[in-house]
């Protein structure tokens, strides 16, 4: 042993002079650092309550609890994050993940609890409802930029070039390959908040995880259990489920249509049949269905599972109402709409062409000969534009011009068409008039963003350069040597005094001519109730021009169902179909006395 | 080929000692897990004769919480948190392998610059560990002092640790794809205080313990590994490398960054206690110089996460690997089996002290004084969490 | 030196490989036959100078009825590992013990024998507790056994912990029929 | 003085030869001293927290910078000790697994009175990350009462000194009364108890 070995121990004393590591006592309040994962907080406004965060935590420390105060509506589901600390594990995977990014941490983290008594109401606690002391804290951990687990961009869709589009009436949307369909579909965080917006209420999340499971026979499955016109659906429907999508928050949201549509897409019509296997046996009663729209045909659809014997009486040569007759080809093909059609006749469903009730055939002898009656007759009596010279032979309404594309008629537009209105039918007709070869100007009362049309549908049209003429107020057509002079009055927009929706009102004096050739008026439409007998029309209740039913879709007559936009507010095909679901369960429930 | 001259032993019969303990002149002794001798939480069933201990039993089993079977019913995101608890004072080795496996069956690349951010955490953590490490060596052979600085200094990299990755302890900052946040502003400087700080520190305890004839007294001697050990019990690591073989995962095999970086296996030959205490001296000086060399090479810009499919129904196909990594311990391994379904197949961890504190320590314990047995546990740097898991 | 896809070839010419599957280049699982197992090992170790066991592991394949036992090699010549892949029955599952081969195998079979209920006749203390204590039932890494309901019946929840699923929630809420 | 009768311990898993060994009295509550005697002790004790340096489970991690330069929390009155007898208080460092929790008994039991319990991290609340395991237990308050709740995975040095300090307060108080609470519910603890830990060879109490 030498010295040196001996004494080198002794030179710890030398930190005997030096300033100590230690913290001041009492001990000094060290915050956690910028990125400390300490205890969460949550923006309840933000929040919808979608349920990742406690879908990805691995150890079942979160719940879903209602909270007082928020309402569930509509893309929120009413409910809360209520965290467990007597299982988090501070992983912060429910941030990495929180859709709508309203989940965080601070860095406090000191929380203690004396054990008294049970400890099953201790360390629990819904965020940014229960009063904490770091509820305001501002560091802490947050989502880094650039770091996301979900995938937040759209898997893009291929679309027909411009230049190619408008001059064809050819599908201009490819649909998804497998490949980008399975990308898609893999997106969804299957949270099932679309589902209480989709009309329908489809099993979203179950049919998007079939086709990431690659079972599409079990998504056809999913989707006529609510939907029989899914076809259809995966074309045009307004997709309100996507507006919903807890994606949207923070990206874009699931192209919940497409997918509908690949699925479609990629199985047969016998696929369907084999894989619906829809058996039942005739309960020998006979129901009447007028009108074979969505609604009509969704009705005759489950009436049929059920057992009804239905038919079906259509005013006009084919089935399909207004998804023919008022979607142009080019959105929806004919084809594909034949496919929905004609799985729903074979199950045995009649349809009877070119019948109009109250012409052709009388109401009350449907109501004598059958047991129940649903109607589903669409809005048929465009809106008048209320203007001087809308009678004149160059001004048409888009329904009508559509009805005469759709039917092969010629509609003899001219080089330069005006369409009037702002909503989707407005849209089809003017870029139906466009793939006639016409240049169309669309003029609307309101700013381009009150338009009631799709977005996607008014960027495809500014795309397919229609123009946009927006604030004008129609006045009076003229016609002069087969030129038809418009006049509208450039308006500006009020704010309303009780908050609603801006006015437009004319700006005295300011007033545009222009000619045009054709002048297609979309501003809207009614139904038209002229074949309903008088004592039956008198029975029914009515308000704002539609019909009015309870939740089963019956009316004041116990025998008489109605759907479709005669009878809800939002006018779209897919409110249709869910009518006919609900009048076909109405009515068995009537019939069968449950 | 190596046994120990056992005529003063009792009998052995089937792997077990034949001990009369009513003759008096056996003592059964436990040792742990309630001691603070004992690293973690396990136990020695000594039997001891005057103070020599003439059978040793490990017990394992109170850290057990059955993470491979947890993994089994856990998606490959949800397992990421979880895997770092395996190890606790050097979490970060099993959030690389368990990531860096799911990776390599899942076919994802990862950023350049997220490679070099793992390599520095890794390379961090190590001095980590390593100061822990240094602490309870000294603790157990009564250098309390050194103990006191260790255990201090460690926190400043803990401190380091938190601002990084936002916890002090599991960082749980590796994730399949990547790491999940860059440095904050500044960070460079502040570690290299620290690493200076920790120089210092290691020139002191060098100085108090290397130079320490009370503790080379109990060091040098104890628990000796001859090289023809170390394959017949899976050796791996410093305690390996403390007998002369040339063994390093980050050279042999070379992971992340490790071959663009500078450096040399550490060996010493004498395989005791004190080649060991010097072989990890020395790692931890260039365990600095490592962190110094990354931070001068590491990209400043760049990508650190890439995207991975949808975490909640994320499916691996079929296919088994095994990654490993050099952690303080020695070979860290991670076999990951997947059957194309959401959930691993099967997760195995390979904890280096497996074999170091069950098998090697039952052998080395053998006559070894009841005294050394804590400094033996600890030249053996065992963390008994990566036993059973 | 010796290549792992020498070894492999050697082990294949004498005792003959079910299934090959290169992983990476410096890792290669082949499976074999139970039979086969112990010779392979010796072989590797003494001629291939595969002479480190990484470690041994089981997976329960219970679909098949079948336990796959894996010893993992490592050949510090040429920095390569190479897996040994066995089945087993999962009904009768005994495996012949390797203890004799390396110092760690007793731990390593007696970790197998306690979580999978797989049993290594001579292997010493194989019987005893590794990490358990008192277990009754099926060995607990066995698929079979269902760890989250294990824990329910045994240790206590904590009471009045009840989620709702938005879906179910939502339509609850906004479509009352 | 009167002797008191206690109930017997039944002492049934343990073999005859060791049954001698251990006292087969129930422990009985400590009844308080008179006002003031009683704050002056409170006072004593909230001022030598003298902790059982038992690592079970991975908390016991943070529990070592907290006796290390940097948190030093000597300065406390917080000690730890290496035998039961010696110490106060015991750490539950999170999770407890079957093995573990027949030692925590044990060393619970060998304490001297006064004595109490910190438990650590929120495994031993309801179970934590390892709350589908099935070698470790989700509520440690079913098996031995505690006195004060950290939660956090793991807590901060930071914060266990916090829950030292609101222990003390406890114990000024005079409202930690875990040890109590464990006589007077005696029957109620082993039973939870011995329906976790399979193998009961241990004495039902061990002083």
């Amino acid at each position: 042993m030498s010295l040196k070995n001996f004494v080198a121990p002794f030179y710890v004393w030398k930190r005997a002079f030096e300033k100590p590591l230690t913290n001041t006592k009492p001990l000094e309040t060290r915050p956690g650092a910028a990125a400390y994962r300490g205890f969460h907080v949550n923006d309840i406004e933000k929040c919808i309550g979608c349920g990742s965060c406690e879908e990805i935590c691995q150890n079942m420390s979160i719940d879903l609890v209602p909270v007082d105060g928020i309402e569930t509506k509509d893309g929120d589901s009413g409910l809360r994050p209520r965290i467990d600390y007597g299982r988090c594990c501070w992983c912060a995977l429910c941030i990495d993940i929180c859709p709508t990014g309203s989940l965080n941490m601070t860095n406090e983290y000191t929380w203690l609890e004396e054990g008294d008594g049970d400890v099953d109401d201790k360390f629990i606690f819904t965020p940014g409802v229960d009063k904490k002391n770091w509820n305001n804290l501002e560091l802490g951990y947050k989502r880094p930029v650039d770091y996301e687990i979900l995938e937040y961009s759209k898997i893009k869709m291929t679309i027909m070039e411009t230049a190619e589009r408008s001059d064809s009436f050819i599908e201009m949307v490819k649909g998804y390959s497998k490949e980008e369909a399975e990308r898609e579909a893999d997106r969804c965080v299957a949270c099932g908040i679309c589902v209480a917006t989709c009309p329908a209420n489809m099993d979203i999340p179950e049919y998007i995880k079939a086709i990431r499971e690659d079972d599409l026979n079990e998504a056809v499955r999913l989707l006529y259990k609510t939907n029989p016109f899914s076809n259809s659906c995966g074309r045009i429907c307004t997709h309100r489920c996507e507006d919903a999508c807890v994606l949207e928050h923070r990206g874009e949201s699931i192209s919940i249509r497409w997918l509908k549509r690949y699925i479609m897409d990629n199985v047969s019509s016998e696929e369907i049949k084999s894989s619906l296997a829809d058996e039942f046996t005739k309960n020998g009663k006979k129901i009447a269905i007028i009108g074979a729209g969505p609604g009509g045909l969704s009705a005759a659809y489950y009436l049929a599972k059920l057992g009804y014997s239905v038919t079906v009486f259509e005013a006009k040569e084919k089935a399909g109402g207004m998804l023919r007759y008022g979607i142009p080809e080019y959105r929806l093909p004919y084809d594909e709409l034949d496919k929905d059609i004609n799985y729903i006749l074979s199950l045995g469903v009649k349809i009877e062409y070119n019948i109009r009730i109250g012409k052709d055939k009388d109401f009350d002898d449907l109501y004598k000969h059958f047991d129940s009656i649903f109607f589903s007759i669409g809005l048929s009596k465009p809106y008048s534009m209320r203007v001087e010279g809308e009678t004149l032979p160059g001004v048409i309404s888009g329904l009508k011009f559509l009805d005469d594309v759709t039917m092969g008629i010629d509609p003899k537009i001219g080089k330069s068409v005006a369409v009037v209105g702002g909503g989707n039918v407005a849209m089809d007709a003017a870029r139906t008039s466009k793939r006639f070869g016409a240049d169309v100007t669309v003029v609307y009362r309101r700013r381009l963003e009150d338009m009631p049309a799709d977005l996607e549908e008014i960027v495809e049209a500014q795309e397919e350069n229609v123009e946009f003429v927006v604030k004008a107020i129609p006045t009076k057509i003229v016609e002069n040597k087969g030129k038809l002079y418009f006049s509208w009055n450039n308006a500006k927009m009020v704010e309303q005094k009780d908050g609603g929706r801006p006015k437009p009102v004319a700006i005295e004096g300011d007033i545009t001519t222009r000619t045009f050739d054709t002048i297609i008026s979309a501003i809207g439409q009614a139904g038209d109730f002229s074949f309903l007998p008088k004592e039956i029309e008198e029975k029914l209740k009515f308000k704002w021009g539609k019909v009015i039913t309870d939740k089963s879709r019956q009316t004041a007559d116990s025998k008489i169902f109605a759907g479709g936009d005669v009878v809800n507010a939002t006018a779209d095909a897919i409110s249709a179909i869910e009518d006919g679901h609900k009048a076909a369960i109405g009515i068995d429930r009537a019939l069968r006395k449950i | 080929m190596f046994d120990l001259d056992r005529k003063k032993y009792p009998k052995i019969d089937d792997g077990k000692a034949n001990f009369e303990l009513y003759s008096h002149k056996y003592l059964k002794l436990w040792h742990g897990p309630q001691h603070p001798g004992v690293t973690g939480n396990m136990a020695l069933e000594l039997t001891v004769s005057g103070d020599e201990i003439i059978d040793l039993k490990t017990h394992v089993g109170y850290l057990h919480r059955g993470f491979e079977k947890l993994m089994e019913r856990r998606r490959f995101i949800q397992c990421f948190p979880i895997v770092c608890r395996i190890c606790v004072p050097e979490p970060d080795t099993n959030e690389y392998l368990f990531s860096a496996a799911i990776e390599e069956l899942a076919g994802i690349e990862i950023p350049e610059k997220a490679i070099w951010i793992r390599t520095l955490n890794l390379e961090m953590t190590r001095l980590a560990s390593y100061l822990m490490w240094v602490g309870g060596q000294a603790g157990a052979l009564g250098l309390g002092a050194v103990g006191q600085w260790a255990i201090a200094h460690r926190d400043y990299v803990l401190d380091l640790f938190e601002e990084m990755t936002g916890a002090r302890v599991y960082h749980m900052y590796m994730v399949p794809g990547g790491v999940r946040g860059d440095f904050p502003q500044g960070f460079v400087h502040r570690l290299e205080a620290v690493l200076q700080k920790c120089e210092k520190l290691i020139k002191d305890a060098k100085i108090v313990m290397l130079n320490n004839s009370v503790l080379q007294d109990r060091l040098v001697g104890l628990g000796i590994i001859t090289p023809e050990m170390i394959d017949k019990f899976g050796i791996v690591g410093p305690n390996a490398r403390g007998s002369g073989a040339k063994r390093d995962v980050r050279k042999d095999n070379p992971y992340l960054k490790y071959n663009e970086l500078d450096f040399e296996i550490v060996t010493e030959t004498d395989g005791d206690g004190f080649a060991r205490l010097k072989v990890r001296f020395r790692e931890m000086s260039q365990s600095i110089s490592l962190i110094r060399q990354i931070v001068s090479k590491m990209p400043k810009t760049g990508k650190f996460h890439v995207k991975t499919p949808n975490p909640l129904h994320w499916k691996i196909p079929v296919g088994e690997t095994y990654l490993k990594a050099e952690s303080t311990r020695g070979e860290y391994g991670f076999y990951v089996a997947t059957d194309g379904s959401g959930f691993p197949r099967k997760v195995t961890v390979r904890g280096p002290s497996y074999t170091h504190a069950v098998s090697l320590l039952e052998y080395l314990g053998v006559g070894v004084n009841i005294a050394d047995i804590a400094g033996l546990m600890g030249s053996l740097h065992t963390y008994p969490p990566e036993i059973e898991r | 030196m010796k290549t792992i896809l020498n070894s492999v070839k050697n082990i294949e010419q004498i005792f003959g490989v079910l299934a090959k599957k290169i992983q990476r280049p410096d890792l290669i699982f082949i499976t074999v036959e139970k039979k086969q197992v112990l010779s392979v090992l010796s072989h590797l170790r003494d001629i291939e100078e595969y002479t480190h066991l990484v470690m041994i592991t089981a997976i329960d394949y219970l679909e098949q009825g079948k336990f796959q036992i894996l010893y993992l090699l490592h050949n510090y010549k040429n920095n390569t590992d190479l897996g040994v892949k066995t089945f087993i029955s999962r009904e009768d599952a005994h495996m012949y013990s390797a203890h004799h081969l390396w110092g760690q195998v007793a731990t390593y079979q007696r970790e197998l024998h306690e979580m999978f209920g797989i049993d290594f006749p001579g292997s010493p203390r194989v019987n005893e507790n590794f990490a358990l204590e008192g277990w009754e039932g099926i060995p607990p890494m066995r698929r079979d056994f269902d760890t989250l309901r294990y824990s329910q019946e045994t240790y206590n929840f904590r009471k009045g912990r009840a989620t709702n699923d938005p879906k179910k929630y939502m339509k609850k809420n906004l479509h009352k029929e | 003085m009167k002797e008191k009768k206690y109930d017997i311990l039944p002492n049934s898993e343990l073999k005859a030869e060791d049954r001698d060994l251990f006292c087969d009295a129930r422990p009985v509550p400590v009844s308080k001293l008179n006002k003031y005697m009683e704050k002056l002790v409170n006072w004593a004790r909230a001022n030598s927290l003298w902790f059982l340096a038992f690592g079970t489970g991975c908390g016991a991690v943070e529990v070592r910078p907290l006796m290390t330069a940097r948190f030093d929390a000597y300065r406390y009155g917080i000690a730890g000790r290496p035998t039961p007898r010696q110490s106060g208080i015991i750490l539950i460092g999170g999770y407890a697994s079957v093995k573990t929790l027949k030692r925590i008994i044990r060393s619970y039991e060998q304490m001297q009175n006064p004595k109490f319990v910190i438990s650590l991290c929120s495994c031993s609340i309801n179970g934590g990350m390892y709350f589908d395991s099935y070698n470790t237990i989700n509520q440690i308050d079913k098996y031995i009462p505690v006195d004060v709740y950290i939660t956090g995975c793991m807590p901060r040095p930071e914060a266990i000194i916090a829950g030292f300090n609101k222990l003390k307060d406890r114990i000024k108080a005079g409202n930690a009364e875990g040890a109590n609470k464990y006589a007077e519910n005696f029957d109620y603890y082993k039973a939870n108890q011995k329906k976790i830990i399979k193998d009961w060879n241990m004495p039902d109490y061990n002083w």
